[in-house]
């Protein structure tokens, strides 16, 4: 069809520029909600004008861009998710057509593998109307991510009640949404940790403070000292790995860890496109560091070639610290989180 | 430079910050950079920054360059220039924004802004060969004085420089040349119009020294937070290259693999390691801390690696020991050796028990040992020593080496320098310089530098540290001459673009006060001029009367400047004197001097009774005299002292 | 009668392939100890034990759950049976009779997994013969697809041994084994600490396997694993049975080195592939059935358990970080998902 | 004797939080007010009677020691003789007047007001060590024989009459405090206070009264008096907090005529943080207090002895108003205050100038820098080669231990310096250390998580150590010493036994100190976020100076006595004052 190449050529420069803005860090604060709608329109579109014929074909081409945007940037985990969600969907769409039963789940079980027959199904029957099916779905996707934050919001009222003295580190929308929340009917404390060397806990207290929420920024090294005088701490992160653990902005773990001291709740905001089927594993994956120049000016002068500074952005927090995930379902503990990535994503998938 | 050639950081810098073309030009083995940047993904159609590359092998020095660039007219709006081994994560556009507005301002007179790295003294990243002291207005960012600190022990700065309107001056020693600087097309042609500027250096002082004239400024922009340098040298080469691994380059860290390469990915952990895909390390082998291994290389048993950067299949052996070592990719090291910050190029061979000391360079194909140790700062190159001229060639240049290779047949290698299966000559430094080892390093690891340059990131923009010394000043004329050109020069300009004559006399003042000269020489100066101008502009030898023709509406049209100076009588006077120096040295025309009298008086520029007694003066030489005894003169004298008594118009003429 | 035998040779040399790499070396010998088993009619108890013992002599690397499914495989094929029902009551005491050969929890749980795979079949398909087809065609692939299991598991779990660990194992398991083995193809350099495990000192074995792969290997007392878990990055065990809680039984040991990690916070992963996973929840160890805790022949002839020594511990999922089996990844609670997904 | 309940009492308001303590505390106070009024002249009595050399002394070590013995029993009351039960009488009654008067809890029996009697005291007497003697006193006049103590009586009686009637006027505008005051001057030179048993200033600024009677004190004494800065977390707001933009001296006449220009000078220093760090802020106090005594002379018909320690007061208050005295300060202060005040009269002026001088010094040599040198001894047996040692802000003594360490035994070590904002003092560690050629890593404290795993020891300096085996030091050192127990790294504290303290404290709240807000305020990308807070109605900076840490967080501590368990300090602070007799 006419323009199918320029349009072809248009999307890959869509791709180059946003795998490059990956790279680059974002440029900022990049939020994590916008990167997945990012992902899912690139994806949307390379379906649309990529060419494919069969089920098998799309997901084969799906999983090569998501490589290679995922790749760009280990740290946001939210792109290889929104990957594998779509191929998720596509599965089931073509599942579907193949008139397969929609609760059928493909989970690697043991049931599955006493019952099942052949090993795995074909993906190379193509039907027509798959694409307009799986370009629906994808839509949905989309709006579901529009209301995430609102929907966690709406729970706010189940958490906090007056004047409790709530914790949070850092800046997190999901948080701070979720406060002003709770602030329209109850009158409660809050303490931001200002998270060294970034400080975006400033940008969040003067926000919450706005909703004049009475709001208290300090340094991070008063976390511990402060904490025996706190009710709940409430938190956004990064990503959810499938053990149940965070890896959210570096300072969350000390803060996890008072918490536990002084067993306060710890309850975490995250919507469920942070959910991501890896495992914490040894190497620094998914870690992101960046330049000592935060830490450290470069005007220190000399002294700078005999030493090593490092600024890592994340912290891993181990599932046991953490009490509560809130999630745009509803609230789940660590130990199901296995269970809803079993939902969200197939198996195969988890390794793009 | 970390497994990436340097060029790819350039363009990366050039990319992320959102220039849309570029143009690299090539002197050395344009061939090869051509092939090395086809293959990389700034010519795939995706890249948002297209590259072109333009090459001759002319281009030797930056001079050159531009004065092409003004030929081509490649370029119509603001550029970037830097040099092919810059590299920086730092983000312009704040800076061509202050650009853009200074130009907007004032029109067209800032027409370079200079980065600068805030970085105190003693910072490894400051390169020691372009340690620079600046003068700047605080205020508007404005360079006044660019001074090289190289080996000077005191510095001078002009008197004008605090002498002027400037309220507050800053002398700045704390800054890093990031050798990034955003021009404005009128560059380029300055350096056409100077055929003298090689460098950017040359060309910042040049503009500097008479800034007046030309009305050109240099401006400069300070960063704090990004990170920008320019290799010019192996020190430099090391302190990047440990600045990248240790990530101040960020997001240009080598775990980002931004050229896109499919065998360039690595893996970074704790204390910046990065390890590229299947690099196998043998039992007991330690990576300390900042250490770089490129892919398929293979490191034997208990060895040490800390602060090394690795190439690309590379084979080491056991109980090797690397600290602050840069080797190149296939290089083959046996076991025991010690390689102590030093670099090693491609395909080298180390034998047994070797050890490099300190600042020791092994260009490619090099093979040493076993058992000997090199002494600091050995640099062995197949390259038999006699022909120095090409000895940038044969660092890693293989077309160069096979070359070399048969040389080599001929002669034997020297093996108490190699070692006795060592292959490789060592390359003697000139020995004229013996003063202190830095400043013998400097000399010999500045070519051998440059070559590395050449080899691996092939931009001859670089070529800056080639010539060191040809910033020498442009002889200096006195002070009247040069002034006098100068505003020859304005009046020119002036004459063509017929710019209106306050600014002219703007202009001339600031150039007066440049150069500080009295009201009196300015007089003189001025009139001289005016009158000379007919004779600049048409040939030298016509006769007085289309001068005069010529000179009429000029003298119309200046009117108003000769107004701006000429006040007091003594003004008059010395005008007077001027115009009758002119004539004397152009008797040819001096028939027009009534003439032109005439018209200062209808002008009224200059009075009657000055004009009286300037002719009355009797102290003149001879040839006034006879210049005054001119009959037109005499009538015109005749005729004004008669307007004197009965004050009625002189229509008569 | 032909017909059968000929289909059970033929599916014999099928059974025999299925294995692939697991069961190499005593492929042919097997298949031809079975062949002349297959010569009576219906599979006494004897040569079913027969079967299960050669299964084991034969290759010794496969894991008794998978010898003892084989077994019960060849005696269904055999089974004279014409009702589910029947047959049903005569797997029931085949199990008996083999558990009783070999008390491990792992024969039992595939004893259960084959029941249950029995009756899941059962229940899609009325007809018996036709139902007895499918169960053997199935039973074959459930063969194949579990030998392919330890791969599966080590390709899962050896990204999460870094470059230059300390790994603490204990006993003799055939996955950490492989799993090890994988970690060292991958170019990673690690060491390992074994604990000698008394009373077998099924450790030394451990040790043996692992310098061939040429890994460091110490062995070290059962009684030093508190002095050595500081120096260690991570423990790894394998199981012999999961239990429903997500705990595992495993070598006696096993728990008190998951409490030593659990004070020291080291992560404890436990390896076992998913026929290992069994309907029991023990509560503590005394909670756990003698037939387990105890040697078959000790409990025949021992009149007192007390002054014996248990075999096997129960490890309760509190103190497990992870499980890797060919299921993929699991928490402690993902174990009971499953075994719930089943059973129920 | 009367500390237990007092402590109870005295700590009771802060948990139950400002607003809440503000009217229960208006007759407790009153009363205790002239209760205090009447023992601090018993004190007086009691020192005239003690004056006479050595009894005090032991009287006062077997006090304390027995005060910190049995806690809370309140043996007192069998002992107190007819006329004190008669006029305690005479106050409940007073009480009860009161109490009706202002609708204070209603029908309070007795006792229980009686109870907080005691406490109250250090609730209501400034905070200023000179103020705490009057405790200190409890114990000793209780062992007095009676017969030295008519007199006294007697005047204590008389003032009582006073202050009730007084404070009867007082009742509707609750006016408290400066009753107390008059006894005061005189008891002060008498007793070094002993810390454990005041309850300081600055850390009731929640109290108007308490305010009231620091600023009465402050005038008298010609002190300005500084003003607090921007709205604080209410949380602290028992607690000063000032901007270092308005210095104290802005507000001072010029010259002062109380306060000595050196210490105007070295209170600059303090409130500028120019002098930080508990070690250099004693030195340089000691260096300025020698300088003080250099240039002091006894005006005519007064005892050096005493006059010189009333002559300290206004400049110690001054101090205190620039920052509040770290425990480092507050037991040299104590130490000198007993030297001076236990001169033998015999001594001429300059010798006893001369022997003050020599006796700072031989204080500064052994508590300070010889301490030092034991512990970084002793610290370095713990310090191996390859070592990972994570350091944590800028603690003189650790900077020294490793220096040590490095230099002289040349222990090849790496060294990880933590630090936080807003100080950013491990810079300066980090400088220091890498100087000396200590390979060297810099992290923020939110990054510790990220290096503690390859940490093999963590050492941390100390602000004081407290009576119950607690830490008390820069912020986030609690922080460290947590997450290092997470990955199970042994936490090593250096301290001189100088710091040591008597005061026991559990949480990091009620003794704790606010830095200069504003401190918190950051520039990035050209912009600051809490640029405006003080307009902010709702926002509010915390910017905290200490924290505590709880003793099962930390192994051990390295002091010049070796190295002890944390919780082994009361054991320390015994031996000391058994040894300072």
């Amino acid at each position: 069809m006419p323009g199918a190449a320029e349009r072809g050529a248009e999307l890959r420069e869509q791709m180059e520029a946003f795998v490059a803005r990956l790279r680059g860090g974002g440029g900022g604060r990049p939020r994590s909600e916008d990167t997945a709608r990012h992902t899912l329109a690139l994806l949307r579109k390379i379906i649309a004008h990529g060419h494919w014929g069969s089920a098998g074909e799309l997901m084969e081409l799906i999983r090569a861009e998501g490589r290679r945007m995922a790749a760009a940037q280990p740290s946001e985990t939210t792109v290889g998710n929104m990957v594998r969600r779509v191929l998720k969907v596509i599965r089931e769409e073509y599942g579907r057509l193949r008139g397969r039963s929609e609760e059928s789940d493909q989970q690697e079980s043991l049931h599955k593998l006493l019952t099942s027959g052949g090993l795995n199904e074909d993906f190379n029957t193509s039907y027509p109307t798959l694409k307009a099916n799986v370009i629906e779905a994808i839509n949905e996707l989309l709006i579901e991510l529009e209301g995430t934050t609102d929907n966690i919001a709406m729970q706010a009222l189940e958490h906090i009640h007056s004047n409790e003295v709530i914790m949070t580190i850092g800046y997190s929308r999901t948080v701070e949404a979720f406060l002003k929340e709770a602030a329209r009917k109850r009158k409660f404390q809050v303490i931001v940790a200002e998270c060294a060397p970034f400080c975006q806990g400033h940008e969040m207290a003067v926000r919450l403070s706005k909703e004049n929420i009475e709001t208290t920024v300090m340094s991070d090294a008063a976390i511990f000292a402060v904490m025996s005088r706190v009710n709940k701490v409430i938190i956004g992160t990064k990503t959810i790995l499938a053990n149940g653990a965070l890896i959210a902005v570096s300072g969350t773990h000390t803060l996890a860890l008072a918490a536990k001291h002084h067993s306060t709740p710890l309850i975490v905001c995250a919507p469920m496109f942070k959910l991501s089927p890896q495992f914490p594993n040894e190497e620094d994956s998914f870690h992101k560091f960046v330049s000592p120049q935060e830490v450290l000016p470069f005007t220190e002068g000399e002294i700078l070639a005999k030493i090593n500074v490092h600024c890592p952005v994340f912290d891993y927090v181990p599932p046991e610290l953490i009490t509560l995930f809130i999630s745009n379902i509803g609230g789940n503990a660590p130990s199901y989180i296995y269970r809803l990535m079993s939902e969200l994503y197939h198996p195969d998938d988890y390794e793009l | 430079m970390a497994n990436v050639a340097m060029i790819d950081y350039t363009l990366e810098f050039l990319t992320a910050t959102g220039v849309e073309e570029t143009f690299v030009f090539c002197c050395w083995k344009s061939a090869e950079i051509k092939e090395h940047l086809q293959k990389s993904k700034w010519c795939r159609h995706t890249s948002p920054n297209t590259v072109r590359f333009v090459t001759s092998d002319l281009y030797r020095s930056l001079g050159d360059v531009l004065r092409d660039v003004d030929a081509k007219s490649l370029v119509r709006s603001d550029f970037i220039l830097v040099t092919g081994d810059v590299v920086s994560n730092f983000n312009i556009s704040t800076a061509l924004e202050e650009h853009k507005l200074r130009r907007k301002m004032e029109k067209n007179v800032s027409v370079m802004t200079m980065i600068f790295k805030e970085s105190s003294p003693g910072h490894h990243a400051r390169c020691k060969e372009d340690d620079i002291v600046i003068a700047m207005d605080s205020a508007t960012n404005r360079v006044l004085h660019y001074q090289r600190t190289q080996g000077l022990k005191r510095f001078r700065f002009p008197m004008s420089l605090f002498q002027n309107s400037i309220e507050n001056v800053e002398v700045r020693h704390d800054l890093l040349d990031c050798h990034i600087s955003i021009c404005s097309p009128q560059v380029a042609e300055l350096f056409t119009d100077n055929f003298d500027y090689q460098t950017r250096d040359d060309f910042v002082r040049g503009l500097l020294v008479n800034e007046e004239v030309l009305g050109n400024q240099i401006h400069m922009h300070v960063t704090t937070e990004e990170y920008g340098a320019h290799i010019c040298n192996l020190l430099m080469y090391e302190a990047v290259c440990s600045d990248i691994i240790r990530r101040w380059v960020y997001p240009l860290t080598p775990e980002m693999n931004f050229t896109d390469d499919e065998n360039q990915s690595y893996t970074h952990s704790k204390h910046n390691i990065y390890r590229g895909v299947d690099v196998s390390l043998g039992h007991g082998s330690v990576l300390e801390e900042n250490v770089l291994i490129g892919q398929g290389t293979v490191v034997g048993s208990d060895c040490s690696i800390t602060n090394s950067v690795i190439g690309q299949n590379c084979k080491i052996g056991d109980k090797v020991i690397l600290d602050g070592a840069f080797l190149w990719d296939n290089v083959r090291i046996a076991d025991n050796v010690e390689i102590i910050h030093s670099v090693v190029c491609d395909n080298v061979e180390v034998k047994e028990k070797v050890k490099l000391k300190p600042r020791c360079v092994l260009s490619s194909q090099v093979v040493v040992g076993p058992g000997i140790t090199l002494s600091e700062g050995t640099v062995i190159s197949l390259h038999p020593p006699d022909e120095e001229e090409e000895d940038d060639d044969q660092f890693s240049d293989d077309s160069g080496v096979n070359k070399e290779e048969n040389k080599v047949k001929l002669k034997g290698y020297n093996k108490k320098d190699v070692g006795s299966e060592g292959k490789g000559y060592l390359w003697k430094a000139d020995d004229k310089n013996e003063e202190d080892e830095e400043e013998q390093r400097q000399s010999l690891w500045g070519p051998a530098v440059h070559s590395e340059e050449e080899s691996e990131s092939d931009s001859d923009l670089s070529m800056g540290s080639e010539e060191p010394d040809s910033r020498a000043a442009s002889p200096q004329l006195d002070d009247i001459k040069v002034f006098q050109n100068e505003v020859l020069g304005t009046l020119q300009r002036g004459e063509e673009e017929n710019i209106s004559c306050d600014n002219l006399v703007l202009e001339i003042n600031s150039l007066k006060y440049a150069y500080n000269i009295g009201l009196k020489e300015m007089m003189q100066v001025l009139s001289k001029v005016i009158l000379e101008f007919p004779l600049q502009q048409l040939d030298a030898n016509l006769d007085s009367q289309n001068y005069f023709s010529a000179l009429l509406p000029l003298l119309k049209n200046w009117t108003p400047l000769f107004k701006n100076y000429i006040k007091r009588a003594s003004d008059h006077l010395n005008a007077l004197f001027a115009i009758e120096e002119f004539f004397l040295e152009h008797d040819s025309l001096c028939t027009s001097i009534a003439k032109v009298l005439m018209t200062f008086y209808q002008l009224e520029i200059l009075e009657e009774d000055v004009i009286l007694n300037w002719f009355s003066l009797r102290d003149t030489s001879d040839k006034g005299k006879q210049l005054r005894k001119n009959q037109r003169l005499q009538k015109f004298i005749q005729w004004l002292e008669e307007a004197e008594e009965e004050s009625s118009d002189g229509d008569q003429d | 009668m032909p017909p059968p035998r000929g289909a059970g040779r033929s599916r014999r040399l099928q059974m025999t392939s299925g294995p692939g790499v697991t069961s190499r070396p005593g492929a042919p010998r097997h298949a031809h100890g079975c062949g002349e088993a297959a010569g009576s009619a219906a599979m006494s108890s004897d040569e079913l034990i027969e079967a299960f013992r050669a299964q084991l002599r034969d290759d010794p690397d496969v894991a008794s759950a998978v010898a003892a499914i084989r077994a019960l495989l060849g005696f269904l094929k055999r089974d004279r049976g014409e009702t589910i029902q029947g047959l049903r009551s005569s797997l029931l005491d085949a199990i008996e009779t083999l558990s009783r050969v070999d008390s491990s929890v792992a024969v039992s749980s595939g004893g259960e997994l084959f029941l249950r795979f029995i009756s899941l079949t059962s229940l899609e398909y009325s007809d018996y013969s036709k139902c007895k087809e499918i169960m053997i065609e199935r039973g074959e692939i459930f063969l194949r697809k579990v030998s392919l299991s330890r791969n599966k598991i080590a390709k899962l779990c050896h990204p999460f041994i870094r470059d230059g660990a300390r790994i603490l194992t204990h006993a003799y398991s055939r996955v950490v084994l492989r799993v090890l083995e994988a970690a060292v193809e991958s170019k990673k350099r690690f060491s390992v600490y074994v604990t000698e495990s008394q009373p077998d000192q099924a450790g030394q074995k451990m040790a043996k396997a692992l310098r061939k792969l040429d890994i460091p290997v110490t062995v070290i007392l059962d009684a030093a694993v508190g002095y050595i878990m500081e120096k260690v990055d991570l423990v790894l065990v394998g199981a012999e049975g999961v239990v429903e809680s997500g705990g595992i039984i495993n070598k006696i040991g096993t728990n008190q080195i998951a409490v030593c990690a659990k004070a020291q916070n080291k992560p404890f992963y436990v390896v076992a592939e998913s026929f290992k996973f069994v309907r029991l929840f023990p509560l503590n160890q005394q909670d756990v059935p003698d037939k387990f805790k105890y040697k078959a022949d000790t409990l025949k002839t021992s009149q007192n358990l007390t002054e014996e020594h248990p075999w096997i511990d129960y490890t309760s999922p509190s103190l497990i970080t992870l499980l890797f089996t060919d299921l993929g990844v699991l928490t402690p609670s993902a174990v009971s998902d499953e075994l719930i997904k089943l059973y129920l | 004797r009367h500390r237990a309940p007092g402590g109870g009492c005295g700590t009771g308001p802060a948990p139950r939080g400002p607003p809440a303590s503000a009217p229960p505390l208006g007759p407790l106070s009153r009363c205790s007010r002239s209760r205090c009024g009447l023992r601090g002249c018993r004190a007086g009595a009691g020192r005239s009677a003690g004056e006479r050399g050595r009894g005090r002394g032991r009287g006062r070590g077997r006090g304390s020691v027995r005060g910190r013995g049995h806690i809370s029993v309140c043996p007192q009351v069998p002992e107190l003789s007819r006329e004190e039960k008669l006029q305690l009488r005479k106050e409940k009654k007073q009480q009860k007047k009161k109490k009706r008067s202002e609708k204070g809890p209603a029908a309070e029996p007795p006792e229980q007001g009686a109870a907080p009697e005691p406490g109250q005291p250090r609730g209501e007497l400034t905070p200023h060590p000179s103020s705490s003697l009057t405790l200190a006193d409890g114990p000793n006049d209780g062992e007095k024989p009676t017969g030295g103590k008519s007199k006294a009586e007697l005047r204590a009686e008389r003032r009582a009459k006073q202050e009730a009637e007084r404070a009867q006027k007082q009742a509707k505008k609750a006016e408290l405090g400066q009753a107390a005051t008059p006894a005061k001057p005189r008891l002060t030179p008498t007793e070094p206070p002993t810390a454990v048993k005041r309850l300081p200033e600055h850390v009731q600024v929640d109290d108007p009264a308490a305010l009231r009677k620091l600023a009465k004190k402050l005038e008298r004494q010609q002190v300005p008096l500084r003003q607090d800065y921007g709205t604080k977390v209410n949380l602290f707001s028992h607690l000063h907090q000032y901007s270092r933009k308005k210095p104290l001296t802005q507000q001072m006449s010029i010259p002062s005529t109380v306060i000595h220009p050196a210490v105007v000078r070295l209170g600059l220093q303090y409130s500028q943080g120019i002098i930080n760090g508990s070690n250099a802020r004693c030195i340089a106090l000691l260096e300025v207090f020698k300088q003080l005594i250099r240039d002091y002379s006894t005006p005519p018909n007064e005892e050096l002895s005493r006059d010189l320690v009333a002559k300290l007061k206004p400049h110690i208050s001054f101090l205190n108003q620039c920052r509040p005295l770290s425990v480092s300060m507050g037991n040299a202060i104590k130490f000198l205050k007993k030297e001076i005040s236990c001169l033998p009269d015999t001594l001429r002026e300059e010798e006893a100038k001369e022997k003050l001088q020599s006796t700072i010094d031989n204080y500064l040599r052994e508590k300070i820098v010889l301490a030092a040198e034991a512990i970084s001894k002793s610290a370095f047996e713990k310090i191996n080669d390859h070592d990972v040692i994570l350091v944590y802000g800028c603690s003189s003594l650790v900077n020294r231990t490793l220096c040590d360490a490095h230099m002289q035994k040349g222990r090849a070590f790496r060294v990880i310096v933590v630090d936080s904002r807003p100080r950013l003092e491990g810079r300066e560690t980090l400088r220091r250390l890498v100087r000396k050629g200590i390979h060297c890593t810099y992290v923020m404290i939110n990054a510790i998580s990220y290096v503690l795993p390859e940490v093999s020891k963590v050492l941390l300096g100390a602000h004081a150590l407290l009576a119950n085996g607690s830490v008390m030091s820069r912020v986030g050192t609690s922080q460290i010493a947590l997450v290092s127990k997470a990955y199970n790294v042994p936490v090593l504290v250096c301290c001189e036994t100088y710091k040591f303290c008597e005061r026991v404290q559990t949480d990091s709240f009620v003794s704790n100190e606010l830095d200069d807000p504003d401190d918190l305020i950051v520039l990035r990308k050209g912009q600051a976020q809490l640029g405006g807070w003080s307009e902010n109605k709702s926002l509010r900076l915390l910017n905290l100076v200490y924290d505590v840490t709880p003793p099962d967080l930390v192994d051990l501590v390295i002091t010049d006595l070796g190295m002890i368990p944390c919780t082994s300090v009361p054991v320390v602070l015994r031996v000391k004052n058994v040894d300072q007799q």
